[in-house]
């Protein structure tokens, strides 16, 4: 049958290879040819919608030989946990294309649509590939191919310190990934040394606890990095302040779940028992992840760092939903991978247009636009809306889910008290973005640059829309989704954490009710 | 493998490809001679053409003939291991051929000369990896200095270059005769300078280190000799000093052939000479058999992880373009050092494909660097600074992506073949032969390397824009456009697939061991 | 009589003057001569061996032949280079030719 | 009777949907519509949702009295593994009542608001989250789970925030705004968390499945107070008590119709209402009843005490709001949920008179709030006059009014529930009652005469004085439908004191019987009468004697000695003025402990100066350079140097191997 | 006799050695050097290499280091010139480190048993180091590779290259 995976991760370059033959200057002819590849890609991810099942199995899978010298076979597939982050990378990046119009209009880029455009399309190729690959050295090779596209979307197109804060993230990201280079050996090595495949080596690795335990570190460095978590998280506002607007919404969309889809896929299947025994540690660093950046993003004077700063709040919730190992957080984390990477898009969109209107990111510059700029308004507050959790938008499913799973999670330690700290989290979400919101919209329009600013004119509204209709729809119905992410969860929890750490078939993820007991009685 | 004398009609048709090398490169002189244009490119071409020639031949060989035999008295032998390296710098010669017609036009120097000299390189360097004697390694390594003594000092006119011409021929002449003092105490213990005979002699006399050293030190002083000798040529940690001024001072195309090409035979070498005469188990393992941590093993391990550190390190602050990428030879020397030492204590296939699959990915993409770099070269200046570079991405936008993509593959980024080669080579390095520590130093001293590769990259796209890049004279003709395809088009070959060469070079392994 | 140690150990000695030579002295001159010290110790001690131990075959006189050649052939090549670094510097002396460092 | 049912059914989700259809037609299209048609749509669907609700309510009317309790089920909302929550609306007694409140009060205010906001340019926006409320305070009501209700609990915080920050071109009212919706999501934030251990103990939301848990007694006592602890914060962010009040006053900001139906009848209430959908499982926990009773008590009397000295009239009335619903927490408190519910009903048909009055005050005004330049407005507005005065009588609690029924009924049971945990409770509870009903009385009194009498209108501007005129039809009509309820509707609630019959008269304690009997039943309440005909009296005479007091200093001019009286009880005047300085406290908490904290502490040091510069730029990177530096030394140039090196690293290895 | 003729030749050459790399003057230094070259063909013929002996002083003493001179002449160096070539603290400690270094080497060698007691055999074939061995080994006999005719010829290449190598870096103008 039609591999329609790979299919999906190389038609980007072939967008790329066609957008060579086209002469440098004429800007729209290119920005239109990116904009028709990435939306066609997006419709043939769609046909992987269609046809998915939604079973625990690994669907659409490839197992073909690539290098058998080094025992590297081509290994792709997706199932429950990939899916919708694919459809979330094919989503986004018609978005990001259609919103880069004006951004190569001003002089400085003026005949660089081509490498902006290449740029995107080779990202989405990228991390495709890393969501899709079931072989180690697979996904290592996509999970590294994605730096360089970003470096020089940073690099390139980014703002005055643009070159220091593309590369503290590509030395980020790559020295984080080492040891997960030099874990990879050992496991390919104690695994017999015969593949790099994913399933080959949890089923035929056997590793002391304290290997165990170190490898699990190395894996969880390279994640953390890129998640990104607490210490290790400095790269981010750099990044992001820096990078132009389409950089930083792929970025926050779709590059940061790389880090905790590598958690659900990598870390936890191959060490278990240890992800299973830190997970209060884990739980802890999430925690405090959601408070500090909540706080920090609070005091933030620029715009665009106070999403970044929500970004590591919002996936500090994710990383406590995997750890938490109910099928009802890890359903909710995937789910909030899903959200944050719509929500915080359409912010870092919204604030894009407004910097290039007024070219300037400080929250006192702006004030008042609600008059001015009244269908923006509407937008933006539907986006802070769904970023704070309100019910019937997105967030709040994802959120109340993470909340409920990790509360009865019996698995993590101090599960219930860390809920409690984590919740807090709603309300510091609601104080930073409404905060910012009122000063930004709303107060008297005093600034005079402000007075004559455009409301979104059609091509904004065109690629805000989609994501505004998706906040509702994953809001209201979001059962759509939570039926295909469920059946993978329970089976990763039932065959990971249930028989391989408890090795005794107990529910032992939900703590039992007694109705539940009883009925079992 | 049994020495056989055939008659000499047949053992020279087993050396074809060097005859033909020494013959191309007299051709080229003579047919220099009688060119009346003064503009001598197409002898570039030429060069290009008759290398690709003597290549086929190389592959002819290496296809049929699966036995190697020892000819010409067991001076050299014609083997797969042999011809893999041959067909390596031949690569290289074309790849500088083909660049220097633009860097030559630059300096206005149209001298037909510099061609046969690199071609009389060649020779010298694919017959230093085809010997099994010392002696024959001996005038070989000369055939191959030589002429890039003079080749490094090719610019008169410029100081910079003089000096590293001085400096390279002194030390050369130095390193070469602390060879052949090595040698000669090597030949006065076991009475011959061949490898197979030298190791069949220590290994009849003596069963481990302490013996040796007690009853006859003479043959570890003359190893050492020899290790020294090599260790100089190959650029390795306390023997290093040299590369970066010479590299810094020599035409930039030459410092391309000198990393790639030289490099690569000196590696070559030193794992012959060291995998025949003295890796046996009477220089390496005590008396209690456990492998001593005082033999020449550990010695190189060391080195190597030195290699490595200082090469890294020292590159962040340098802002000069020619010596970043020479420290980059020196820390990438120091990676194939750790391989090298893997394959020592293994030599089983893997670590062997690995190192010689690294080779090919770094002439690729050191060829492919320097050429680039070599376009950008300002007029006159024989000097690349980083600044030089500012915004050229968007004067050149061809040559700066190739460039990009070579920078990616020095810094083992995926899709280029940097990737795996370095990728191989640790795991062969950590998996088959358990060095640990090494690779992860060397892991993490490459972390370190991305900081000043991106430096390059930064200059080239992100310190200015289109408006203001002052028109500078980088033009290229179509020798360097071919030259910059073909290395970028293997490095990404080479990334994405790998598979078939690694067969290839596995398939050069089994000669080795019969050598 | 004239044991072999005696010739070995001349040649050593004569090798570490050569070498010494390098080290001291500035003038490019003086270097390649005591390069040619240290090539004709190698001779000297190719010779004796073959004379002491391995009387059968004359192949060290050979291999000392081949190293009078080659050191012919790298003479010429440095003294080329001798010349043409004068031409330039007007100067032989090698700590004048450090203009690349650090 | 079945078919009753089916009616129910389908009806039943029609309700909430035509505010939400209503809200989305004047959301998208209303800017372009003319401004008839905007408040056409919106009353319309007020009207058709009010009567499908008299409908619905009729038919569950007719049901038996049993089973008066139906639930459809619209579609399933979320289901992870054992854990599922469905779209599904429950109509029962308690959401019957609470129906017809929010439609009814709802429809009138829409109405009300025609005129009101006639003036203004974004009229189909303020329709549009008037629309939005009302369907969020539908669900809340409806919601036959806890998540569905959270939905209607946030919803409704979201249309607040909008409301209040209606006119958002004065930064105060967007900041009043985003004070409310942060203030109800601390709230939320304690309904989240209890909302996780009911989902830890029975594995889902449902109220009856609640039910069916506390009466299989699979629910504990500890697991229940902490449960009810954390819902009554939740209550306390919405109803406005004493921790998390200190939004409803600053709600004041937006238009006067909004405070009138969020901030009087309908969104405040909410936390009540959950408090009596809950009782089954409140009754387990009597410490938090206590703690509710205790913070009921306690608020009624400090809003009253602050209310005394505003000189804002929306204020006066805000705190009076905060106020009377420390009376229904109290009633709730000790116990008396249908007392607590009848008090939710009255006081939502009086406040909203009283706040419509107060709109057609400020409108007459013109915008001008301080009651110190009013007075003297009676022969000027009189159906104003009538109506507040109706609504100010009945606020007060004189016998024949609703108010009076409602608030003496929990200040008798507040004395009369013997209460497990602290005996004498009920005394203070009862007292803190009185002295509140005195206040209630005496700052309702001041506001109608300083407003109304006390001779001429002091407000400076001439022009405007002559000019205060009735306000539109529209806006009285719905003053004196409001008014005429705010007399009769407390009678439905008659106590058996007055009336043991089964008429009309107690058809509500009736109406509640089956939801909230089990419960009252397990609180032990003294049955007196006569001790309860004496407490009625003497909280009569508190009563009157303050309402004597007010009339004494404000009916005439200003007169002399009330100043004297001011100057003496200054320093409390001046206490009381700025409301305790609590919002002073909370601003410092907020900005010394969260802003300063984040920035000095978390953002520059810990991240800017510790990880970035200290870890990344100070060691990695400066030290690599400084160390590539120094071996790079080394690199001197000088070949005599490079060729000592070598000969120096022979003789090094060389003794290393042969060591 | 011999083992004075040894001493006498083995000490002449040390010494000559030792001031062709002492003196300042490089012409004298190239004399004391070409003096030392009688003594190594003194040398060959004690060790019976007698066509060793003529190829030393005719190539190397005649060939390479007339070289010298004609390039040292070339130069005319003043004597103020290359009287700067002053001893330096640096030169000191590379003396000592080497003189150390090579009396340690010179005492492991000389004590090592592949070098030890070894006597000169007395009666040696007549063409042991005379042309004809030396033809015998460079050309071969009658149709057989000589022993070392592949090195003679590669070393014929290198000289080509060497010359090559002289011309492109003496040219005047490229």
């Amino acid at each position: 049958m039609f591999d329609w995976l790979t299919f999906i991760t190389l038609f980007p370059i072939i967008g790329v290879i066609i957008l060579f033959f086209i002469p440098k200057n004429n800007g729209t002819v290119i920005k239109n040819i990116a904009l028709v590849v990435s939306v066609i890609n997006f419709l043939f991810s769609l046909v992987l919608l269609v046809g998915f099942r939604a079973n625990a199995s690994m669907q659409f899978e490839i197992n073909k030989v690539w290098i058998k010298n080094l025992g590297i076979n081509y290994h792709i597939g997706i199932d429950g946990i990939s899916i919708f982050i694919v459809l979330l990378t094919t989503f986004l990046t018609p978005i990001v294309i259609l919103s880069a119009y004006n951004v190569l209009k001003d002089p400085t880029y003026k005949d660089k649509a081509k490498e902006y455009m290449a740029l995107l399309l080779i990202l989405e190729t990228a991390v495709i590939g890393a969501l899709i690959s079931l072989d180690l050295i697979l996904f290592y090779l996509f999970w590294e191919m994605m730096l360089i596209p970003m470096y020089f979307l940073i690099g390139v197109f980014g703002g005055e310190k643009r070159t220091y804060a593309a590369l503290k993230f590509f030395i980020y990201t790559a020295a984080g990934s080492i040891m997960m280079l030099v874990a990879m050996f050992v496991l390919y090595m104690n695994a017999g040394g015969v593949s790099f495949d994913l399933a080959y080596i949890i089923s035929h690795v056997h590793l002391t606890a304290t290997e165990q335990g170190l490898l699990f570190l190395a894996f969880f460095i390279a994640f953390a990095v890129k998640v990104p978590m607490f210490p290790l998280h400095t790269w981010l506002p750099d990044a992001h302040v820096q990078a132009p607007t389409g950089g930083s919404v792929i970025l926050a969309g779709v590059l940061l779940k790389m880090g905790t889809y590598g958690f659900i896929r990598f870390a936890i299947p191959l060490f278990p028992k240890v992800a299973v025994s830190y997970a209060g540690v884990i739980g802890i660093f999430a925690v405090i992840g959601i408070i500090y950046g909540a706080l920090v993003a609070m005091v933030q004077k620029d715009v665009k760092k106070l999403v970044a700063y929500s970004s590591i709040s919002h996936l500090g919730f994710v990383v406590l939903g995997i750890f938490a190992f109910t099928n009802t957080s890890m359903t909710g984390a995937i789910y909030q991978m899903l959200n944050h990477g719509i929500s915080t898009g359409a912010l870092f969109l919204l604030v894009g247009i407004i910097y290039e209107r007024r070219h300037t990111k400080e929250i006192k510059e702006f004030g008042g636009l609600t008059k001015v700029m009244p269908l923006y308004a509407v937008i933006f507050l539907i986006a802070t809306l769904s970023s704070i959790a309100l019910p019937l938008t997105n967030g709040f499913v994802g959120e109340f889910l993470i909340l409920s799973g990790t509360y009865i999670s019996r698995v993590m330690q101090w599960s219930s008290v860390l809920t409690i700290f984590a919740a807090t989290g709603v309300i510091f979400g609601a104080a930073y973005m409404l905060w910012m919101f009122k000063r930004v919209m709303f107060g008297p329009l005093t600034n005079e640059k402000n007075k004559n600013l455009k409301d979104l004119n059609l091509r904004e509204f065109t690629y805000l829309f989609p994501l505004i209709v998706m906040i509702f729809v994953m809001g209201i119905f979001p059962n759509f989704f939570l039926k295909r992410i469920e059946p993978s969860v329970n089976s990763f929890i039932e065959n990971n954490i249930n028989t391989r750490v408890y090795a005794k078939n107990s529910r032992v993820t939900l703590k039992l009710t007694k109705n539940q007991k009883r009925s079992k009685r | 493998m049994m020495p056989i004398e055939p008659g000499i009609l047949e053992q020279l048709g087993m050396i074809i490809p060097l005859l033909l090398l020494v013959v191309f490169a007299s051709s080229i002189l003579l047919i220099d001679v009688f060119a009346e244009s003064e503009d001598r490119a197409y002898l570039g071409y030429l060069t290009a053409f008759f290398l690709f020639v003597v290549l086929i031949f190389v592959a002819k060989d290496f296809n049929n003939n699966n036995v190697s035999r020892q000819i010409f008295h067991s001076s050299i032998v014609i083997d797969k291991f042999g011809l893999i390296f041959t067909g390596i710098f031949i690569i290289a010669g074309i790849l500088t051929s083909l660049g220097s017609i633009d860097y030559l036009k630059k300096y206005d120097i149209a001298i037909g000369e510099f061609y046969s000299l690199i071609m009389f390189a060649i020779t010298g360097m694919s017959l230093m990896v085809f010997s099994t004697s010392l002696m024959t390694i001996f005038v070989a390594l000369e055939l191959m200095s030589l002429p890039i003594y003079a080749l490094s000092g090719l610019f008169r006119v410029n100081n910079r270059s003089l000096e590293s011409s001085v400096k390279y021929f002194i030390l050369g002449s130095v390193a070469s005769s602390i060879l052949l003092f090595g040698m000669v105490l090597l030949y006065g213990a076991t009475g011959s300078v061949n490898l197979v005979t030298i190791g069949n002699e220590i290994t009849t006399k003596y069963t481990n280190l302490k013996t040796v050293l007690s009853s006859d030190p003479i043959i570890i002083i003359g190893m050492l000799m020899v290790f020294i000798g090599f260790m100089f040529k190959t650029a390795t940690a306390p023997f290093h000093m040299w590369t970066p001024d010479v590299y810094e001072g020599a035409p930039t195309i030459v410092t391309g052939f000198m990393s790639v090409a030289v490099k690569a035979a000196a590696f070559a070498t030193f794992l012959r000479v060291f995998g025949l005469s003295f890796n046996n188990d009477a220089l390496l393992h005590l008396a209690n058999g456990a492998i001593s941590n005082t033999s020449w093993i550990q010695v190189l391990n060391i080195l190597a992880i030195a290699t490595v550190i200082i090469g890294n390190l020292v590159a962040l602050n340098q802002r000069n373009v020619k010596r970043i990428l020479a420290y980059s030879a020196i820390a990438h020397a120091g990676y194939l050092m750790i391989g090298l030492v893997g394959y020592f204590i293994t030599k089983d296939p893997i670590t062997y494909s690995a190192l010689v699959l690294y080779f090919l990915s770094y002439t690729f993409t050191g060829m492919g660097a320097f050429i680039a770099i070599s376009i950008f070269e300002p007029k006159d200046t024989n000097k690349v600074m980083l600044d030089d570079l500012n915004g050229a991405a968007y004067k050149k936008p061809f040559v700066a992506a190739t460039l990009a993509i070579f920078i990616f593959s020095f810094a083992g980024i995926p899709p280029m073949s940097g990737f795996f080669a370095k990728f191989y080579l640790f795991k062969s390095a950590y998996v088959n032969a358990g060095l640990h520590i090494p690779v992860i130093i060397a892991l993490i001293a490459s972390v370190f390397s991305v900081y000043y590769y991106l430096r390059i990259l930064v200059h080239l796209y992100m310190k200015k824009d289109y408006g203001d890049v002052d028109v500078k004279d980088y033009k290229t003709t179509a020798g360097s456009v071919i030259a910059l395809s073909i290395a970028g088009f293997f490095v990404l070959y080479i990334g994405i697939l790998p598979d078939q060469y690694i067969t290839i070079i596995k398939h050069s392994f089994l000669s080795l061991i019969g050598g | 009589m004239v044991s072999l140690n005696l010739f070995i150990a001349l040649g050593i000695v004569l090798f570490f003057i050569g070498l010494l030579g390098v080290l001291i002295r500035r003038n490019i001159i003086i270097i390649m001569i005591s390069i040619e010290i240290m090539l004709n110790a190698i001779n000297i001690m190719l010779v004796a061996f073959n004379r002491y131990k391995f009387i059968e075959n004359n192949d060290g006189l050979t291999y000392s032949f081949f190293i009078i050649a080659v050191a012919a052939a790298e003479a010429s090549v440095g003294l080329a280079i001798l010349i043409a670094v004068y031409r330039k510097r007007k100067t032989v002396f090698v700590n004048k030719l450090n203009t690349m460092s650090n | 009777m079945s078919n009753n049912k089916a009616v129910i059914m389908n009806l039943l989700p029609l309700i909430p949907m035509f505010p939400l259809i209503g809200m989305i037609i004047n959301g998208l299209i209303g800017k372009f519509l003319p401004k008839k048609l905007v408040h056409l749509i919106a009353i319309t669907a007020l009207l058709a949702s009010f009567t499908t609700s008299v409908i619905v309510v009729s038919k569950l009317v007719g049901l038996p009295e049993d089973s008066r309790s139906v639930s459809i089920e619209i579609f399933k909302w979320i289901n992870v593994g054992s854990f599922g929550v469905s779209f599904s609306f429950t109509l029962d007694q308690l959401s019957s009542i609470m129906l017809l409140v929010v439609t009814g009060i709802g429809g009138l205010i829409h109405v009300y608001s025609v005129g009101y906001m006639n003036g203004d340019k974004s009229y189909s926006r303020f329709f549009t989250y008037l629309n939005l409320f009302i369907f969020a305070m539908l669900l809340l009501v409806l919601g036959s789970n806890m998540l569905i209700m959270f939905i209607g609990w946030e919803g409704v915080g979201l249309a607040s925030y909008l409301l209040i920050g209606f006119w958002f071109e004065d930064s105060a009212n967007a900041a009043a705004g985003m004070k409310a919706f942060i203030v109800n999501r601390i709230g939320d934030f304690g309904f989240l968390i209890g909302m996780f251990i009911l989902i830890l103990t029975i594995g889902n939301l449902d109220f009856n499945s609640i039910k069916i848990a506390v009466d299989s007694g699979i629910i504990t006592g500890t697991v229940a107070t902490v449960a009810t602890m954390l819902f009554f914060v939740g209550a306390m962010g919405k109803s406005a008590q004493i921790p998390l009040y200190v939004w409803l006053p600053d709600a004041m900001a937006g238009p006067t119709p909004v405070s009138a139906l969020i901030h009087a009848a309908t969104m405040v209430t909410a936390g009540v209402y959950m408090v009596v959908r809950l009782n089954f499982l409140f009754i387990l926990a009597p410490a938090t009843m206590t703690v509710i009773a205790l913070i009921g008590a306690f608020t009624a009397f400090f809003a009253a005490s602050i209310a005394l000295v505003q000189n804002d009239i929306k204020k006066v009335l805000a705190y009076s709001t905060v106020s009377q619903l420390g009376y229904m927490f109290l009633g709730v408190g000790v116990g008396a949920f249908g007392g607590g519910i009848l008090h939710l009903v009255t006081h939502a048909f009086f406040k909203a008179t009283l706040f419509l009055g107060a709109g057609s005050v400020i409108i007459g005004m013109h915008h001008n709030q301080d009651m110190r330049n009013m007075g003297g407005l009676k022969k000027r507005m009189p159906i104003t006059h009538w109506t507040m005065l109706i609504a100010t009588i009945a606020i007060t609690g004189v016998l024949p009014f609703s108010g009076f029924i409602s608030k003496d009924e929990i200040i008798w049971r507040a004395f009369a529930s013997h209460n497990t945990i602290i005996p004498w409770i009920n005394y203070v509870l009862w007292g803190l009652g009185a002295l509140a009903a005195m206040m209630t009385s005496f700052y309702m009194w001041r506001l109608y005469y300083l407003t109304f009498q006390s001779g001429e209108t002091r407000l400076k501007d001439h022009h405007v004085v002559e000019h205060i005129k009735e306000s539109p039809k529209s806006m009285t009509f719905a003053l004196v439908v409001l008014s005429f309820f705010a007399i009769v509707i407390g009678w439905i609630g008659l106590p058996h004191l007055f009336y043991h019959g089964k008429g009309i008269f107690n058809s509500f304690h009736r109406w509640l019987e089956p939801l909230v009997s089990e419960s009252e039943a397990k609180i032990h309440v003294v049955h007196n009468t006569g001790l309860e005909w004496t407490l009625m009296i003497v909280v009569s005479v508190l009563v009157y004697i303050s309402f004597f007091w007010a009339r004494k200093w404000y009916r005439k001019e200003i007169s002399v000695n009330t100043k004297i009286w001011a100057e003496a009880l200054k320093p409390i005047h001046t206490l009381l003025y700025n409301k305790y300085f609590v919002d002073e406290l909370y601003y410092w908490l907020i900005d010394k402990l969260i802003l300063q904290f984040s920035h000095k502490v978390l953002w520059k040091t810990i991240d800017y100066i510790f990880i970035d510069n200290i870890i990344i730029n100070g060691l990695v990177a400066g030290g690599s350079k400084t160390l590539g530096f120094l071996v790079g030394l080394f690199q001197t140039g000088k070949l005599q140097f490079y060729a000592f090196v070598m000969v120096a690293a022979f003789f090094f290895i060389f003794y290393f191997m042969t060591l | 006799m011999e083992t004075f003729l040894f001493y006498f030749l083995g000490i002449g050459l040390l010494t000559t050695a030792g001031t062709a790399i002492v003196l300042k003057n490089p012409m004298h230094s190239i004399i004391s050097m070409i003096v030392s070259f009688f003594f190594i063909s003194g040398l060959y013929l004690l060790l019976s290499a007698p066509f060793l002996a003529v190829i030393q002083i005719m190539v190397y003493a005649g060939a390479i280091l007339v070289l010298f001179l004609f390039v040292i002449m070339l130069f005319d160096l003043q004597k103020s010139e290359y009287q700067k070539d002053k001893f330096t603290k640096f030169d000191i400690v590379s003396i000592l480190l080497v003189g150390f270094g090579a009396s340690k080497l010179v005492a492991l060698v000389v004590t090592s048993n592949s070098v030890v007691n070894f006597s000169k055999a007395q009666s040696v074939s007549n063409d042991f180091g005379s042309v004809k061995a030396f033809a015998y080994s460079l050309f071969g006999a009658s149709g057989v590779i000589g022993q070392h005719s592949f090195v003679f010829e590669v070393i014929s290449v290198l000289l080509l290259a060497a010359i090559i190598s002289a011309v492109v870096l003496a040219k005047k103008r490229l």
